[in-house]
């Protein structure tokens, strides 16, 4: 079976719902603790959800300085799967895997809630299974989501398709910038989640693992799993990249 | 009274009423130690005998409490509440206050009383998955209650978030009475393998005492410093200058979550106590005292945060995130080394002993020996004066005829309009604004998030190693109280909050555990507030024996007054029940057209204390409505039942706002219309807007009326179908000899239909709370800091 | 005729209050392999010009706007920073 | 033989940088009744002690710990400042 890393860091409180999710969708869900300095051989990682290092200082940074995000940023070097969600997005992010950065949320508040999300593109290895159902419903739990990136970056990303995820109103028409709730922390073209120009490292605020089932109110966000395993198992199947990596590092 | 704050004690204030113990207190210490205590065991004494830690008020009238059960695995006197629910796991939840810290300095106020009472819920061996939050503030309109209301929410979740334990539930009130005087009650539920149950004790003496978790400081000495400028030859500015407010560290805490409860899993530990109000001080007399126990604290073992800290410092420094393990001297390595893992600092800091006595010694020297009896269950008990007030106003007697108190149409008012101020009142609108800013996803078994009747939390839900049950079952947890009603009938207030709370859980399906409670009250050395709580404690036993519940835990909070007035007192309840199948749990709000509404129960008269007749006003003798705990017990029976036979499609508890705002919120949360007829038993007011208990709004689906109907007769609770769903109104007709009589009389038209747009209900509900505080809709606030 | 100052206004927990922040700093220089730091603060810095007739007057606003709304007095200590007269655009 | 110098960082939110608690100090002012105050930029700012054999040393290690950890370079500039040399304790 496919197996999946999930990165744990003190701190960090997705980690058991990423983990679960994992499961769900049919792969063998690993735990990696911050401390360790390989990724016992996975063919994806998940940088999961929380407050790691307590978030103090400005989100995610002081994670980033872990031995375990080393041989992430290494794998994701080789070409191995790597996705963050929401405080490993903020991580990822301040590794500088995906461009960007994430600001304090516009209104200056931690949301929690439901939002609507667009996938942009389908043809990644974090999307080929999440369609054509949209826009999806998903939550988000963050207080400093705000997507960020100077303008030549931002056009880049909207030209070269690295923006992967967009808050979008619940009929799937493009959410406002500023002063629309359906753009929860107000973030620049709302942006919700961003992939790397090669394609294999990707991080989006909301959470798509707390949304894989009807009975917790959505699951719009099982496809993005699914498509995560489904990539790392084909390309662990073809010997390519994400295996090797793994088992050299 | 003193005009100006005094800069520290007058030379001839002795010192242990500077600490604040009495003479009487300080001859009952004299008596057990058979000498005069020093310095340092006073200091340990009077945080030990403060109301806080003894319960010395209250303890008699605690004692009269049903706290037994066939599934109580651990009841009172514990850290928390523990029932068993089968299949090897087991439940532990409790509620506690933080109100005069938060007060003081709202965030760090709220966050650390989720802290402390998380660590009250992992010290028994069980994992977090829940929190609720009930609050209470003085008027939203004014610039402090915004100030206070903001920093408190925002330290709830800033806490709570960041911890990993989602945010369920909890409550919102304004009432005046709290101005000068918020309340902030957390609850918080765990859930453990009963095999893994710990106990706060401190067994076997020559085990070891291990402190591990934050350094300490001088968090919290507050009123204690005294003695820094008394003893120890600070200067009084000095010691007004040591910092007394606690500030709480979500991410150390996390940490010791995580620790705790591998320590636990690993079967390293004899006892686990979190270290709250009086510190390493009650963590060692309360543990040693449980087990029989002594326990020698050796101070210089105690890793500082602060350089030259003295003694007493240590000792009662309230220090957060912060446990004591007993641990085998065997052990000592394997438990280093999880905290280590955790980057926890951890330290061997005491033995337990035979001889019974809490000892603390520095440098080879013994600086205090103390019985731990004498600081804990033998501490000082006070019998307090009790007194009712002059003037109140009774209940009615449960089938005393009915008295109309019809102002309704007296007033000429639209109920249509009375409906739509209801429900964009400050206390009946919606709580998005404020749970909106808490993580209630997080650990994704949130299967009812906060905003409409009870939070329920999956169980069994497998992943982590764990396998998934099936049916999953699940857990349902509120708090209420009724407070306006307790300020005129204290007895009967603790009454109704304990049948609301279990009815909220009840017409999920859930079969309630036990009953958890925090007693918010005033100076019991008033006797009229002493009463209040001795009547608020026999109206919460009374109604958990008829309800066959028992009081797993609780808390006391004493003192809650202020220059600006005493509160209403406040019985905080909160329940947890379990659902067998979480899949089949109801909800209250509508689910499709052309089904049956279904009333079940009846209005009794009376509108003091509601939402109703704070808006409108009322007849000055009108009374609360009374309660009948043996028809409160069939109708939540009854519900239960009919929900387990599957004849229930929605179930929504009466209360704020009377049944009118029970069909508009049904109707808002669904859009889905619905029109009714009814029958009108007192008044208007009194059937459409009156609280009065043991009522449930049903609805279910036309071939399932017949089987519920009956039900309805075995179980001998009144029920009434009032009509159908459906359209996008809601329309209220009111019918029968009473209204048209009372009405006419008056030489009105019968009182008019309540005819509201469901979106209009909807956008009034929305919008109610963020304009009572003056917050914008995206939410942006005040800067931090301030 | 009023000129513009600019302050920076510097709030810092006070001595003896936990600083979970600084804390958590000083937890990460290992891995950061920087050695010989201590005694980390986490604070804010706030800048902001003020215009006023002269710069007494410049500066009492500033230290209302610190003392009543940027810092909290319970727990945090503040300083305000100044001050460059510049230009009024 | 080394010495202790005590430093701060101010770290700010570049200029162009969105800066809602800059927008949320500037909003709350009316309440306050304050007025002429304009420009507000929200940071941080960071003190710390850095024990090393000279201030040219000691700053370095400042330096490094601001633009490595301190700030993110994307969206913020900061400034070290300092120093005063401490007896080491
Ligand atoms: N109102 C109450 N009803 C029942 N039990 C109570 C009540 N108040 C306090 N208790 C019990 O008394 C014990 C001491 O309470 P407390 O000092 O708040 O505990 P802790 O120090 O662990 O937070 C607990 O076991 C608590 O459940
Ligand atoms: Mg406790």
């Amino acid at each position: 079976m496919t197996r999946i890393g999930v990165v744990i860091f003190p701190g960090s409180n997705r980690d058991r719902d990423t983990l679960r999710a994992i499961e769900v969708a049919g792969a063998e869900p690993a735990a990696l603790w911050h401390e360790q300095a390989t990724l016992d051989g996975v063919s994806a990682v998940i940088v999961p959800g929380g407050f790691a290092y307590g978030d103090y200082l400005r989100a995610g940074v002081i994670a980033r300085f872990s031995p375990i995000m080393r041989a992430v940023s290494a794998f994701a070097a080789d070409g191995g799967l790597v996705l963050g969600i929401c405080n490993g997005f903020q991580v990822i992010a301040e590794a500088g895997l995906v461009p960007g950065a994430l600001l304090r949320n516009r209104g200056l508040r931690f949301l929690g809630r439901d939002v609507h999300l667009a996938i942009e593109r389908f043809d990644t290895p974090f999307t080929a299974l999440a369609g054509p159902r949209r826009p999806l419903r998903v939550p988000i739990a963050h207080g400093e989501g705000c997507y960020f990136a100077d303008p030549a970056t931002l056009a880049a990303l909207d030209r070269d398709g690295q923006v992967l995820f967009r808050y979008v109103h619940p009929d799937g028409t493009p959410a406002g910038e500023a002063g629309d709730p359906d753009n929860p922390n107000g973030s620049l073209r709302a942006i919700a989640g961003v992939i790397n120009a090669r394609g294999n490292v990707a991080g989006l605020m909301p959470h798509p693992e707390c949304a894989i089932e009807p009975l917790l109110g959505s699951d719009d966000g099982l496809g993005i799993i699914r498509s995560l395993v489904e990539s790392a198992g084909a390309a662990a199947h073809a010997g390519s990249a994400p295996s090797l990596a793994g088992s050299a590092a | 009274m003193t005009l100006e704050p005094a800069a520290g004690p007058p030379a001839e204030t002795p010192l242990h009423r500077a600490l604040g113990l009495t003479d009487e207190e300080l001859d009952a210490i004299v008596a057990r130690l058979g000498r005069a205590p020093n310095d340092l065991e006073l200091a340990m004494f009077s945080v030990m005998w403060s109301e806080h830690c003894s319960y010395k008020s209250s303890k008699p009238l605690l004692a009269t409490l049903p706290t037994h059960g066939a599934d109580v695995v651990a009841g009172p006197g514990e850290n928390a509440g523990v029932v068993s629910i089968g299949d090897g796991l087991a439940v532990a939840f409790k509620i506690e206050s933080h109100n005069h810290p938060s007060a003081v300095e709202p965030y760090q106020g709220a966050a650390t009383g989720v802290g402390g009472i998380l660590r009250d819920i992992f010290a028994m061996g069980a994992r977090p998955v829940a929190v609720l939050d009930a609050l209470r503030f003085g008027d939203p309109a004014d610039a402090r209650t915004r100030h206070l209301v903001d920093g408190v929410v925002r330290g709830v979740g800033g806490y709570g978030n960041c911890v990993g334990v989602p945010t369920v539930g909890g409550e919102l009130v304004f009432d005046p009475s709290y101005q000068g005087n918020p309340l902030v009650n957390v609850m918080a539920i765990g859930v453990l393998e009963e095999r893994l149950l710990t106990r706060a004790a401190a067994p076997g003496p020559g085990n070891l005492v291990v402190l591990f978790g934050s350094a300490t400081g001088r968090d919290g000495i507050g009123g204690a410093s005294v003695l820094a400028s008394a003893t120890f030859g600070d200067d009084a500015a000095g010691a007004s200058k040591r910092p007394s407010v606690q500030v709480g560290d979500p991410f150390a805490e996390k940490l010791l979550i995580e620790a705790s409860l591998e320590l636990v899993e690993a079967g390293l530990v004899e006892g686990l106590q979190d270290l709250g109000a009086a510190g390493i001080t009650c963590g060692v007399s309360e543990t040693a005292d449980r087990a029989g126990t002594g326990i020698e604290v050796d101070l210089d073992a105690i890793p500082r945060r602060e350089p030259a800290m003295a003694p007493f410092e240590v000792m009662i420094s309230e220090s957060q995130e912060r446990m004591v393990a007993i641990v085998r001297p065997e052990r000592r390595a394997a438990v280093e080394a999880v905290c280590a893992r955790w980057n926890l600092p951890c330290a061997v800091i005491g033995r337990v002993t035979a001889d019974g006595d809490i000892a603390v010694t520095s440098e080879g020297r013994e600086l205090a020996r103390v019985p731990a009896r004498a600081l804990t269950s033998d501490a000082i008990v006070h019998h307090r004066l009790a007194a009712p007030p002059e003037r109140r106003r009774a209940a009615p007697a449960p089938g005393a005829p009915d008295e109309a108190t019809d102002l309704l149409p007296e007033r000429g008012m639209d109920p249509g309009a009375v409906l739509l101020a209801l429900v964009g009142s400050p206390n009946l609108a919606s709580r998005r604004p404020v749970y909106e800013q808490y993580d209630s996803t997080v650990q994704a078994n949130t299967v009812a998030r906060p905003g409409r009747g009870a939070a329920i939390v999956r169980l069994d839900g497998g992943g982590a190693g764990r396998p998934a049950r099936q049916p999953a079952r699940g857990i349902v947890a509120t708090t209420d109280s009724v407070a306006p009603v307790g300020a005129l009938d204290p007895w009967l207030g603790a009454a109704l909050s304990v049948a609301e709370a279990t009815r909220n859980v009840s017409i999920t399906g859930a079969r309630p555990l036990g009953v958890t409670n925090c007693l918010n009250f005033g100076d019991p050395t008033r006797p009229e507030a002493f009463w209040q709580l001795g009547e608020a404690v026999r109206g919460l036993a009374d109604a958990c024996r008829a309800l066959g519940l028992p009081v797993t835990g609780g808390n006391v909070s004493l003192y809650n007054e202020s220059p600006a007035g005493r509160i209403l007192p406040t019985p905080e309840i909160g329940v947890v029940g379990l659902l067998d199948d979480v899949e089949r749990h109801v909800g209250p709000a509508f689910v499709r057209g052309g089904d049956h509404v279904v009333l079940a129960g009846r209005a009794t008269p009376g509108l003091a204390g509601s939402d109703y007749a704070r808006l409108a006003g009322l007849a000055p003798e009108d009374g609360p409505p009374g309660i009948d705990l043996e028809l409160e017990a069939r109708l939540q029976r009854f519900v239960r039942e009919a929900i387990h036979a599957g004849l229930v499609a929605s179930a929504q508890d009466v209360s704020g706002g009377g049944l009118g705002v029970a069909v508009a919120e049904a109707c808002l949360w669904s859009g889905i219309g619905a029109e009714l007829r009814l029958p009108i038993a007192s008044s208007p007011a009194v059937d459409l807007f009156g609280e009065s208990p043991s009522r449930i709004l049903l609805s279910a689906r036309p071939d399932a009326m017949p089987r519920l109907l009956e039900l309805g007769r075995a179980f001998d609770v009144p029920i009434e179908a009032i009509g159908l769903t459906g359209g996008r109104r809601v329309v209220i007709e009111l019918a029968g000899a009473g209204a048209t009589g009372a009405a006419e009389e008056r030489g009105s038209r019968v009182a008019d239909s309540v005819d509201v747009a469901v979106a209009d209900l909807r956008h009034a509900w929305d919008h109610g709370l963020a304009r009572a505080l003056g917050w914008d809709e995206l939410g942006a606030g005040a800067p931090e800091g301030r | 005729m009023s000129s513009q100052f600019r302050f920076a206004v510097n709030v810092l927990p006070k001595d003896g209050i936990l600083d979970p922040q600084g804390r958590a700093v000083e937890g990460s220089l290992g891995h950061l392999g920087i050695e010989g730091v201590s005694g980390v603060r986490v604070g804010r810095r706030v800048e902001l010009t003020v215009t006023a007739v002269d710069e007494a007057a410049a500066r009492a606003t500033a230290e209302r706007l610190a003392s009543e709304l940027l810092a909290n007095p319970l727990i945090e200590s503040y300083v305000v920073e100044g001050t460059r007269r510049e230009p009024v655009r």
